[in-house]
């Protein structure tokens, strides 16, 4: 139990993964889902840059060019979050679009009654 | 019913793939410590040759823009697809 | 969409500049601090959006055209898409390359910093397109 | 210079999409496509000669090194697909340079072109790289651009079948990158052939985690190449889209995620350490399941493209089947199917958008004695059809066949039954088509004998993929020794 108390960056990214996943599923409203799917990309973007952490280290932005490099923590998960963050941004702006689109023709964003309305015609 | 049965099975996959990442979390080294697998050759060379290599101040700007570039060109192009197909869409 | 707020106006004529300003800055600081292409180009599209909200879509579009933004786009695309594979060529080949300079000054870092500024265009017009395109539902 | 080909590609493809979105002129839009898609055609055969030369190609683009940078690791199979790829592209839009027009509006064009670019570049950039975090990237980019291939006709459907799909692959990239995050959090390394190595020797430790790791990967990358259970998305994506949009999405784009698989599973870990897991035989079941039910739910399809998309998923289940064997020829033969099945799938897709425009009715039942108002065209679908089921010589034969014999050297008998029971549920719903189509008497009253005969212009790159789908299968012997 206690290695939970230790990664507690992570646990709490997993369980916030498990918050955005539920949502994903349960709610039929699209704009929902829409957030279910952002709160999901933010619980990996945090479970990932927890794993460039370093206690009692810096960020990796050089102030005193003769410091030591060994005194910043690891800057790879940060640079990789950052393309990360810019993809989930554009999904979500698709998604939105999509959400606008659909609510044109159908008069609603509940993903159910939209799946409905083909089998009736 | 079947709502109530999909809602319930919803919450249930969910429980089921928390547990099991959690099992993994269990698994993984130890938060912040210094002796992690991923503080190794790849991070140290990036924190000591970046400043040399790249004269970027910034070492996350200096991977991103020069040794990862091509990801940032892609990430580039993810935002280009993406106005395109928002383009699209609305274009009537 | 019009708001003839007077309030709204004036604080605009304060805010928009100041916001235009902070957008460059962390876009032509990106490789001394934190920041660079993208949080910088956020920063100038909301600028930009700041400005469709309070003086309307006409008043954007009489400073810089819609198409004039995708030619941007565009250009801005192909300049990184040339630059960055030429780099990647002239690692390998050792053909010329911008000098490194000084460490810490603005003009330092190869083409990170004119990568940086192509990207800042790139992201604001890209941003504001969409913006737009999502408030009057059309293209 | 060679060495760079993969980068060029890759290249040339975005670069002319960024220029045909400020070009006016259509015909400007097609030569500029059409271009970059022959030189990438040209320079993928360069490729392949320059790999079997060499065996493998590595490019390590950033400061020259092969531990910071993001590197392209090209081998044959990579080689190879690529060609495959590139010139199914190349065919596609020779295709739609005549048809789609009378799918898509007019002001909508131009972006179908960037699109197909954009697409074509992202999916090799999935099959080059040797980086994790770079493909997460190039396989966001492929699920974007085929979402908006899927939008290119304005109705609702297709609205609707777009949604659906960009929730199941947000869900599967997002498992995808929380792999990668649980993979660099154990090795501390993005490249493949990096983490090859920490792994072998630090896997017993974490058993665990790689467990979850394989899971991960393979939920995540089978949500979007449709793998059984998870491919509720794909029969309404890929019938609803234009015709040459879903002869790419079907014969190209699920593809590229089963052979990310491959290289995750056998090239990053061993088949050593994958085979003593359990999730070797999930990968079997699963496999086996889709070429099942993949088949059964195409029998009682009425319309002719969803029933060509549930023949993918079954498709799909063999090529999974083969991954789940564990071995090097299982693998062997699931790479030789993704390039049969590219160029079978992609020649039926675009005949039956043929024979839909003639008859402009999507049912099944309407193309009863079309064999005799379109002899030609019923014919080339005749030769594909006879691919899928599995008639000798032709390619879908072939990797059954090999399948069958990799089966036997495992061990594992009993599931040859599951590919016999395959083939003939392929029978049944292939041949009711082309029977009905060449002798059904009854049907033929009334119908003239080639009277909706298509100008044989149209027809030329559909031969040449017949044509390429006869080739793989006369080849077939030394493309797997190569794989």
């Amino acid at each position: 139990m206690e290695i939970f108390t230790e990664n507690y960056f992570e646990t709490g990214a997993i369980i916030l993964f498990g918050i955005g996943f539920v949502t994903l599923m349960l709610h039929s409203n699209l704009i929902k889902k829409i957030i279910g799917m952002n709160i999901m990309d933010t619980a990996i973007f945090l479970f990932f840059i927890s794993k460039g952490y370093v206690t009692n280290k810096e960020a990796p932005i050089v102030v005193d060019i003769t410091k030591n490099p060994d005194s910043y923590i690891n800057p790879v998960p940060s640079a990789l979050m950052l393309t990360g963050i810019v993809v989930a941004v554009t999904t979500t702006a698709f998604a939105l679009a999509l959400t606008i689109k659909l609510y044109k023709h159908y008069n609603t964003i509940d993903l159910e009654k939209i799946l409905e309305m083909r089998e009736e015609s | 019913m079947v709502k109530k049965m999909r809602k319930a099975s919803a919450v249930f996959i969910t429980l089921i793939l928390i547990f099991v990442l959690l099992v993994g979390v269990k698994d993984l080294p130890e938060f912040g410590n210094i002796n992690n697998p991923t503080n190794n050759i790849l991070s140290q060379t990036y924190l000591e040759n970046t400043v040399l290599e790249t004269g970027s101040l910034n070492i996350v700007s200096g991977i991103i823009l020069d040794y990862r570039a091509l990801d940032t060109l892609m990430e580039a192009t993810v935002l280009f697809s993406g106005l395109i197909v928002i383009m699209l869409l609305f274009k009537s | 969409m019009i708001k003839k707020d007077i309030i709204l106006k004036e604080v605009g004529k304060i805010i928009i500049p100041l916001v235009q300003i902070f957008g460059i800055y962390i876009i032509v600081n990106g490789h001394l601090s934190s920041g660079g292409g993208f949080s910088g180009g956020t920063v100038l599209a909301s600028s930009l959006i700041i400005m469709h909200l309070i003086y309307g879509e006409a008043y954007v579009e009489k400073n810089i055209k819609k198409e004039t933004l995708i030619k941007f786009i565009s250009i801005s695309l192909i300049f990184y898409a040339v630059v960055k594979g030429y780099s990647f060529l002239s690692d390998v080949y050792n053909l010329p390359h911008p000098a490194l300079g000084p460490v810490g000054k603005i003009f330092s870092a190869g083409f990170i910093l004119y990568l940086n500024i192509v990207l800042g265009i790139l992201v604001a017009s890209i941003f504001y397109i969409i913006f737009s395109i999502f408030i009057s539902k059309e293209v | 210079m060679i060495k760079f080909i993969p980068l060029i590609n890759i290249l040339i493809l975005i670069l002319f999409s960024f220029i045909i979105l400020i070009t006016k002129k259509e015909k400007n839009v097609k030569l500029m496509s059409f271009a970059s898609n022959i030189i990438t055609f040209l320079l993928s055969i360069l490729l392949l000669t320059r790999v079997l030369l060499e065996d493998f190609i590595v490019l390590n683009l950033g400061k020259n090194n092969s531990l910071l940078g993001i590197q392209f690791y090209i081998g044959s199979s990579e080689a190879v697909i690529s060609l495959t790829f590139t010139f199914v592209m190349l065919m596609i839009l020779w295709f739609s340079n005549s048809s789609v027009k009378k799918e898509v509006s007019e002001i909508r064009i131009s972006f179908f072109y960037i699109l197909i670019n954009i697409l074509l570049a992202s999916l090799l950039g999935v099959i080059y790289s040797n980086d994790l975090f770079n493909s997460y990237v190039f396989i966001e980019v492929s699920t974007l651009s085929a979402c908006g291939l899927i939008i290119l006709k304005d109705k609702k459907e297709n609205i609707k079948a777009t949604v659906k799909y960009l929730i199941m692959s947000t869900i599967g990239s997002g498992l995808v990158l929380m792999a990668i995050a649980y993979i660099y959090s154990i090795t501390g390394h993005l490249n493949i052939t990096n983490i090859n190595e920490v792994i072998v020797s630090s896997y017993q430790s974490h058993q665990n985690a790689v467990l979850i790791i394989l899971g991960l990967f393979t939920v995540g990358l089978g949500i979007k190449s449709a793998v059984f259970p998870l491919h509720s998305w794909l029969p309404d994506a890929h019938s609803s889209a234009p015709t040459p949009a879903s002869a790419a999405l079907s014969a190209l784009v699920i593809k590229v995620y089963v052979f990310m698989l491959i290289k995750i599973l056998f090239r990053m870990f061993t088949y050593e350490i994958v085979n003593s897991f359990i999730i070797m035989d999930i990968i079997l079941l699963l496999g086996s399941m889709g070429m099942i039910f993949g088949s059964i739910m195409a029998i009682f399809q009425k319309e002719l493209k969803r029933m060509i998309a549930y023949s993918s998923v079954a498709q799909m289940g063999y090529i999974v089947f083969g991954i789940g064997l564990g071995t090097i020829s299982g693998t062997a033969i699931a790479t030789y199917h993704i390039i049969g099945h590219a160029v079978t799938k992609s020649s039926l897709f675009l005949i039956s958008g043929l024979m839909i425009e003639k008859t402009s009715s999507k049912k099944i039942e309407d193309l009863k004695g079309i064999g005799r108002e379109m002899p030609i065209t019923l014919g080339l679908f005749t030769l594909g059809a006879f691919s899928m089921v599995g008639i000798p010589i032709l390619p879908g034969f072939i990797s059954k066949w090999y399948l069958s014999l990799a089966c036997i050297e495992v061990g594992r008998v009993p599931l040859i039954l599951i590919i016999l029971a395959s083939s003939l549920l392929n029978v049944l719903y292939y041949f009711p088509i082309i029977i009905n189509g060449f002798f059904g008497n009854e049907n033929l009253d009334g119908k003239i004998y080639k009277s909706k005969k298509i100008e044989l212009s149209r027809l030329i790159p559909i031969f040449f993929l017949v044509l390429s789908i006869i080739l793989v299968g006369a080849f077939s012997s030394k493309l797997i020794n190569l794989f």
